[in-house]
């Protein structure tokens, strides 16, 4: 069996990180091919069900990322979701849910390298951790499903 | 999710400040006000806002110079300083920390003579008798400081007004004072 | 009525007239201030400079022994020591840790319950209400009144009075049949913490004090504090020199003031103890 | 309670309400909710320590609406709950006459909202040592255990819903779980189907739980459902300063300030 | 069941030399739903695009999928594509093969593997869009300016003279604002009121332009293209039409004590007055609070002197409704007035004034015509002190802003003082020069070099006053903080500029948004320093923050344009991407429970209550409503709804959701 290839979805706002990454490629900086990426209008739309749902479908790992506070392009949206975030996060971790495979971050339009740093960090702590198989296990997910690429 | 996560800890004198009064030199942007309005900043070697530049280089060199300067002892507390800054910064509060600093280190001023003098035969007039003896007081003094003559005039005419006690005021517990000041040195020594 | 009395070192001697003062007036207007038993120096003005522990433990011994003798408010003439136990007050009370510290060193119990008054408050809440046709001998003077540093700051503690140009002692004395003038000085320092260590300084910043007082025609000046007056009133040949001239205006305490508008005799008023002769 | 029977009578004989929700004596020794629409039922009414279902439940079905005007006889969770309640548009002054029963048993008549609102104040929401502690051991576990315990917890659960019907913040005439375009939570009581259920529940319960314990109490196999919900309510306290609720309707969750702290974005 | 087709774009090599772009095609070529798949050079190209018509016209498709660069370049350029083969742009959606995939990654299966699920993605996506509509919204084109400030002036001449209708709406009885008490200005030291009072004119006399003077905001309502707005016509006694401004009245008015507005306290005016000689309009009006008649019930002598009989002591506020489209917001600020700094006496010694005073004493038209002379006893000060960051920068004071402005006047101040009272010392206590702007550093350089302006580096701790002078405590920083105290004739204070008195309450009406100074906040720091977050409503000069003339009069022209802009066009057409709240047939009405959690969460107030009625008009069930003028479409709201009563279009739940699916599940 090769190498465990994590599954990560990334979920982004449209108007900074999904920028930032377009920058990453008109950069032409290399990142981790793990990534997909699922483009919102605003991390205030992220639903957090949507996270629940990656994992059941096998992701191992999740990126939630949108603009730095002050710079929303609808002003306040990144604000209303860092605070469902907050309590999201903590409710995850008390039900035992890994929040190490979760990561929150802020990318500008501007921060090409960083969303290209990001990927590679979080695709190789996922790959520290393993398949989140505890969570497939609940999800009914056959094992074979869990690597690919 | 303390709100510090994001501070990095201050180092040096400055950050020994920030510790024991929550007083960040860093606050200060040098208006000066404080020296403006210090009734004593021209005895002073360095007036207060010079002090809060000192602290805010971080200069070893520098942090030495504060404990050792005059200004900390000639600030007298009045507070104008605190009232009056414009970032609410405590400098009394850092004074009487530098001040406790100088003396632990024994870097106190020798131009401070006197005045540590004066503040030590203080206490031990409390640590003695639990209040303060007057003539205790100018006796130990002047005994310290060998400074016989000043104020020889004031005692007598004092005396005559009946505003000197020939006899110390003991208080009872005066093992409870005394034990007071044993426990809060021997914290303050380390 | 009873209330509490901490009289302090000062009042014990060099300031004795403050305290026979302030009990004299009590006195007239019925009011018994009992004092503190076993009470302690407060360690005004050095214990702060040295031991920052020290400096409040000493304080909060006084308050814990209030407590214990079920005294709810009590009456501190002295500034400083004023100033010692509210700051002390509101030290413990914003730091458990310390106040854990603090009452170990004390091995007293302290709830922090009792109410301080300074003694414009005092004079405030007790005696200014009954004063209306108490006032026999109209203190009528141009008076200058002199607030230091210990009444108003730091403001954020006390939150007596304002810190500019304050006025309650200025409104005490006016009810009392006096003109209190608008001078500059009313908050400046005196140097009272250096008036026995470096006497010079002190010539000079009470020098500054009382030249504008007289500069302005101040027949009196009134205080609220035993180191502003032995430093206004026993310092005065320095403070002469650095003015160089020979200023005799009287420093008066406010309840000695306020005591002679309402009759009392001036010797039960300790007016014989200053060193410049009160002559208004 | 005489004097809520004799007011229950009052009301109800001026019509001044159509329907008085308060506890009568059930099965066993279980207290029940009663509906008295008429004066002589009154006497039906009864409250001592066995009343801790939480009524407010009742304000939002709609069968009790269409009587007309509700009185409701309110402990303080009670309280709580209708006060969160009018924050969110579904009761107010003229639906609802609140008949307080203040913690020491006594009966207050409010006037208005505002005036329970006023008293609810005074009162924090406090969880009680049990809870805390059974919290504190969780806290202290490793995430895998805890993963364990809520699965094992969960396990059972299956779906009847009855925390649901008990709890007087889920009164939406659709709930997410009964959302099919598309099927978010899974119908089956799977174990996922179980946690996503729950999960799902204490977040839309953040900031509007007022911790009666109604979904705990009404669970037919005790799982301690409860304890997500004080969990929410604890973070609310220490990265929000904590919530109560207010007619002025600052949402916890649909409010926020630019300096909320967070330590976990890169 | 859907048609889509997939067209892989090689993007030259860009896309095609790390992807393999035919199988890409090929494996999306065997989703269900997909009929057509294709792989070409260039997408973009026009034969690319016609292969995208052609493919909708012949194979009928229902769903487009366009895999190549990023959708933020090219989404308009396809979406068009498919609108002009006659299929509903918004069933189009981009695979971002290029910037996320083959410029990130090296050559190789991974890469492919990753193109191909992108393009699934998408696919399963569009399998849901629907058929959306462009939004229109028609424009009433007319502005509405309020406040006739220098930045509202210009707004108005601005938009006016782009043919559109202005209402300038102005509180006090003339226009003109702060500008108009100036003296001369910086860095050119040409006479304010030369150069404002033609401006002035013009906007009376502009026929596009409708003057309220005397007027103010009463409420709100509506959105951008549709605002209905109600203006408060404050009673001024007067028949404007008759009134010539002859001036009789105000000279015979015999309540002549009254301290003046204008002249900041400084000078005195009449109860029946106008605020200044070049008042526009020249039309007085009576302040109801001072007049003896409204005090007393008697006098009169204004309507006795009156030739045209135009008093009218008993006429009524008057309440004006406006249709408008566009709103300027130009009301300006203000200064900290006193017992502000009680340390400096001002409020306490007459001779310590503001700048604005100074400007007055400066000013030819001021009290002192334009002499230097104290307040207390009109003497010519020797000596004048001027401090900066009077209240600016000053936490504790609530304000650790700067005000920008003051630097820069102070200069002037100092300057005016040094070329008006030959052989007098003037000294400036400052912490920084903030002279950023062009010709500032070098104006400032002028008042110290040339005119020999004293700088002392360092905060001034407290004024008192003794025997007629004013001693000032300072400090120079600069010399190790040596103490410097100076006996001045007189003191000017730089007092911070703050929000007016009643900022909050004027924001709550427009419902846009303020910070925590109450200044009205810009849509965006950097790139919408004009607009608010309330489409429609802009903002100019400063309302905003602290400004000086030339940024306020830039504010207020960029403001006009984008009104201009705004009403170039009949109909606003917005992209559909909007929330909506579900509706249902009876007695459902919508599975909205009207908590309205939405409301507090949405940064636009587009969410409203919507009350449904039955037949007999009773209220059977009030549900959240979403003003498609309002709603930006972020889907802040979207994520709260606890029922999932309210969706984002285009930004669907089961949009996302079938993404997310899509991506994980092996086809």
């Amino acid at each position: 069996m090769a190498e465990f290839e994590p599954k990560i979805v990334a979920f982004v706002c449209n108007w900074c990180t999904y920028a930032g990454a377009d920058l990453t490629g008109t950069s032409r900086i290399k990142y981790a091919s793990n990534v997909r990426i699922v483009r919102f209008p605003c991390t205030g739309r992220i639903d957090y069900m949507l996270l629940l749902k990656a994992f059941d479908e096998g992701a191992d790992g999740i990126i939630v990322s949108g603009c730095h506070p002050n710079d929303c392009h609808y002003t306040s949206g990144n604000f209303h979701a860092r605070r469902r975030w907050i309590m999201f996060r903590s409710l995850c971790d008390f039900t035992g849910i890994d929040t190490e495979r979760i990561k929150f971050s802020w990318v500008s339009a501007a921060e090409g390298a960083k969303w290209a740093d990001i990927v590679n960090a979080t695709v190789s702590s996922i790959r520290e951790l393993g398949p989140y198989t505890e969570y497939k296990k609940v999800a009914k997910y056959p094992e074979k499903e869990v690597t690919h690429g | 999710m303390s709100s510090d996560t994001h501070h990095s800890k201050i180092s040096g004198l400055g950050g020994e400040v920030f510790e024991h009064t929550e007083v960040k030199a860093s606050h200060c942007y040098q208006c000066g006000k404080c020296s403006a309005g210090c009734p004593l900043s021209e005895e002073m070697d360095y007036p207060p806002s010079v002090i809060m530049r000192m602290l805010q280089t971080g200069d070893p060199v520098l942090e030495d110079k504060v404990l050792r300067s005059f200004s900390i002892w000639v600030c007298l507390t009045c507070e104008m300083c605190f009232a009056r800054c414009p970032m609410s910064i405590d400098i009394p509060k850092m004074m009487d920390f530098l001040r406790e600093k100088s003396v632990n280190e024994k870097k106190a001023n020798s131009k401070a003579k006197e005045i540590i003098a004066f503040h030590r035969s203080f206490l031990d007039s409390i640590k003695y008798t639990g209040r303060l003896y007057e003539i205790g007081l100018f006796v130990d003094y002047k005994a310290r400081t060998l400074r016989i003559l000043d104020d020889l005039a004031l005692a007598p005419k004092m005396m005559k007004r009946g505003k000197l006690n020939i006899i110390p005021e003991l208080i009872k517990d005066r093992s409870g004072v005394a034990a007071i000041f044993r426990k809060s040195n021997k914290k303050n020594k380390n | 009525m009873t209330l509490g009395f901490y009289p302090g070192c000062s009042l014990k001697g060099s300031s004795r007239e403050y305290a026979e003062s302030v009990l004299a007036l009590a006195k007239a207007f019925d009011i018994n201030l009992e004092e503190i038993t076993d009470w302690n120096c407060c360690g005004a003005t050095a214990a702060h400079n040295m031991n920052k522990e020290l400096s409040l433990a000493l304080p909060a011994r006084i308050l814990s022994l209030a407590e214990k003798q079920g005294l709810t408010e009590i009456v501190v003439p002295c500034a400083a020591c004023y100033s010692r136990l509210t700051v002390t007050k509101h030290e413990l009370a914003k730091d458990p840790a310390l106040k854990a510290v603090v009452t170990v060193a004390n091995d007293l119990e302290y709830t922090g319950s009792v109410n301080v008054l300074n003694i414009v408050q005092f004079l405030d809440k007790y005696i200014i209400p009954n004063l209306e046709g108490r006032v026999v001998k109209p203190f009528d003077h141009k008076v200058a009144c002199y607030y230091g540093c210990l009444l108003v700051r730091p403001h954020e503690i006390l939150n007596f009075d304002r810190e500019e140009d304050p006025q309650s002692l200025d409104v005490l004395m006016l009810k009392a049949g006096a003109t209190p003038i608008d001078w500059a000085f009313k908050t400046e320092c005196c140097g009272a913490g250096l008036s026995v260590s470096r006497t010079s300084s002190v010539g000079r910043l009470s020098g500054r004090i009382v030249g504008d007082a007289k500069d302005r025609g101040a027949e009196a000046i009134i205080v609220a504090c035993p180191m502003c007056h032995s430093n206004l009133d026993m310092r005065r040949d320095s403070i002469n020199s650095y003015l160089g001239e020979k200023v005799d205006i009287p420093v008066l305490y406010i309840t000695q003031a306020i005591g002679l508008a309402v009759g009392l005799d001036r010797k039960a008023l300790g007016l014989q103890r200053h060193f410049v002769k009160v002559t208004v | 309670m005489v004097d809520l029977i004799k007011r229950a009578k009052e009301l109800i004989g001026t019509s001044a309400v159509k329907v008085v929700i308060g506890y009568e004596q059930g099965t066993g020794n279980k207290t029940r909710a009663v509906f008295v629409e008429k004066a002589e039922d009154a006497d039906k009414l009864i409250f001592d320590s066995r009343c801790v279902q939480n009524l407010a439940a009742y304000v939002t079905k709609k069968e009790v609406r269409e009587k007309g005007k509700m009185a409701i006889a309110a402990t303080l969770p009670v309280m709580r709950s209708i006060i969160q309640l009018a924050s969110e548009f579904q009761v107010n002054d003229k639906n609802l006459l609140v008949l307080g029963i203040t913690p020491d048993s006594k009966l207050v008549e409010f006037a208005s909202l505002v005036e329970v609102e006023t008293f609810v104040h005074q009162y924090q929401i406090e969880i009680d040592e049990r809870n805390r502690e059974m919290l504190g051991k969780l806290e202290k576990m490793t995430r895998e255990e805890r993963w364990k315990f809520w699965i094992d917890e969960l396990a059972p659960c299956f779906k009847c819903y009855a925390c649901r019907a008990a709890c007087p913040m889920c009164y939406c005439h659709r709930c997410t779980v009964d959302f099919n375009q598309p099927q978010w939570i899974p119908v089956p009581s799977h174990e996922l189907g179980n946690l996503e259920w729950h999960l799902m529940r204490a977040i839309h319960l953040t900031g509007r739980c007022i911790d009666c314990d109604a979904c705990y109490n009404a669970c037919p196999l005790s799982i301690p459902i409860n304890l997500l919900t004080k969990k929410m309510l604890l973070d609310a306290k220490e990265h929000f300063g904590g919530y109560q609720p207010s007619l002025k309707g600052d949402h916890l969750m649909s409010t926020y300030k630019p300096d909320d702290k967070e330590n976990f974005i890169q | 069941m859907s048609k889509i087709g997939v067209f892989v774009c090689h993007c030259g090599e860009n896309i095609s030399a790390t992807v393999d772009c035919a199988k890409v095609a090929e494996t999306a070529g065997n989703y269900d739903g997909v009929t057509f798949s294709v792989d070409y050079k260039y997408m973009c190209s026009d034969p690319g695009q016609n292969l995208i018509k052609s493919a909708i016209k012949d194979k009928g498709l229902t769903g487009v999928v366009v895999a190549s660069c990023s959708p933020r370049m090219h989404e308009p350029t396809f979406r068009k594509a498919c609108a002009e083969a006659g299929l509903n742009p918004f069933m189009c959606e981009m695979a971002n093969l290029r910037e996320h995939c083959s410029w990130v990654h090296e050559k190789g299966e991974a890469t492919t593997e990753k193109a191909i699920d992108l393009v699934r993605i998408l696919v399963e996506k569009v399998k849901y869009n629907h058929s959306l509509n462009e939004i229109k919204v028609p424009v009433t084109k007319t502005a509405l300016v309020i406040g006739g400030g220098i930045a509202g002036i210009q707004a108005s001449l601005d938009i006016a003279n782009t043919g559109h209708k202005v209402i300038l709406i102005e509180k006090d009885p003339s226009i003109g604002g702060h500008m108009s008490q100036l003296s001369e200005t910086f860095p050119t030291l040409d006479c304010s009121q030369c150069i404002l009072t033609p401006r002035m004119v013009e906007v009376a006399q502009h026929p596009n332009i409708t003057l309220y003077t005397y007027a103010e905001l009463e409420s709100l309502e509506g959105f951008i293209g549709n605002f209905k707005a109600k203006i408060r016509k404050k009673s001024k006694s007067l028949d404007e039409k008759l009134c010539t401004g002859c001036g009789l009245c105000t000279t015979k008015c015999p309540v002549k004590k009254i301290p003046s507005e204008f002249n900041e306290g400084l000078g005195k005016r009449t109860a029946i007055y106008v605020p200044f000689p070049q008042t526009v309009p020249n039309k007085p009006v009576i302040d109801r609070k001072n007049c003896t008649y409204y005090i007393k019930g008697k006098c009169k002598v204004c309507e006795i002197v009156c030739p045209t009989g135009a008093i009218r002591f008993d006429q009524e506020d008057e309440i004006v409704e406006l249709e408008v489209g566009a709103i300027v917001i130009a009301t300006g600020f203000t200064v900290k007035q006193p017992d502000f700094f009680p340390e400096y006496g001002y409020g306490k010694y007459a001779d310590v004034i503001t700048g604005l005073q100074f400007e007055r004493l400066a000013s030819a038209s001021g009290p002192t015509l334009g002499e230097i002379r104290r307040p207390s006893d009109g003497k010519v000060p020797e000596k004048i002190v001027f401090l900066a960051c009077a209240g600016s920068r000053d936490p504790a004071k609530g304000i650790p802003y700067c005000s920008k402005i003051c630097c820069m006047y102070i200069a002037k101040h100092a300057m005016l003082y040094q070329h008006k009272v030959h052989g007098g010392k003037s000294y400036v206590f400052y912490m920084d020069i903030r002279a950023g702007g062009k010709q500032y550093e070098e104006f400032v350089r002028r008042a110290i070099e040339d005119d020999g302006v004293n700088y002392v580096r360092g905060r001034v701790s407290r004024i008192y006053e003794k025997n007629g002078k004013l001693i000032v405590n300072g400090v120079d920083t600069l010399l190790n903080a040596m103490p410097v105290e100076i006996e001045a004739d007189m003191v000017v204070l730089a007092t911070a500029g703050v929000a007016n008195e009643g900022a909050e309450e004027l924001a709550q009406k427009l419902h846009i948004s303020y910070d925590p100074y109450k200044f009205f906040a810009e849509a965006h720091p950097k790139l919408k320093p004009v607009e608010t977050n309330t489409a429609g409503i802009f903002l100019a000069g400063a309302c905003q923050a602290p400004r000086d003339i030339p940024e306020s009069v830039a504010m207020a022209s960029g403001a006009a344009v984008k009104v201009a802009g705004l009403f170039s066009q009949d109909e606003l057409t917005r992209e559909p991407i909007i929330a909506v709240v579900n509706r249902q047939a009876p007695p459902v009405y919508s599975s909205c429970v009207g908590c309205f959690l939405c409301v507090s969460a949405c940064p636009y107030q587009a969410i409203e209550k919507e009350e449904i009625k039955n037949r007999n008009g009773e209220v059977v069930k009030s549900i959240a409503k979403v003003n498609p003028g309002l709603c930006q479409g972020c889907g802040t709201c979207v994520a709260f709804c606890r029922t999932k009563s309210i969706d984002i279009q285009g930004y669907t739940h089961e949009q996302m959701y079938s993404e997310v699916m899509a991506l994980l599940n092996e086809y």
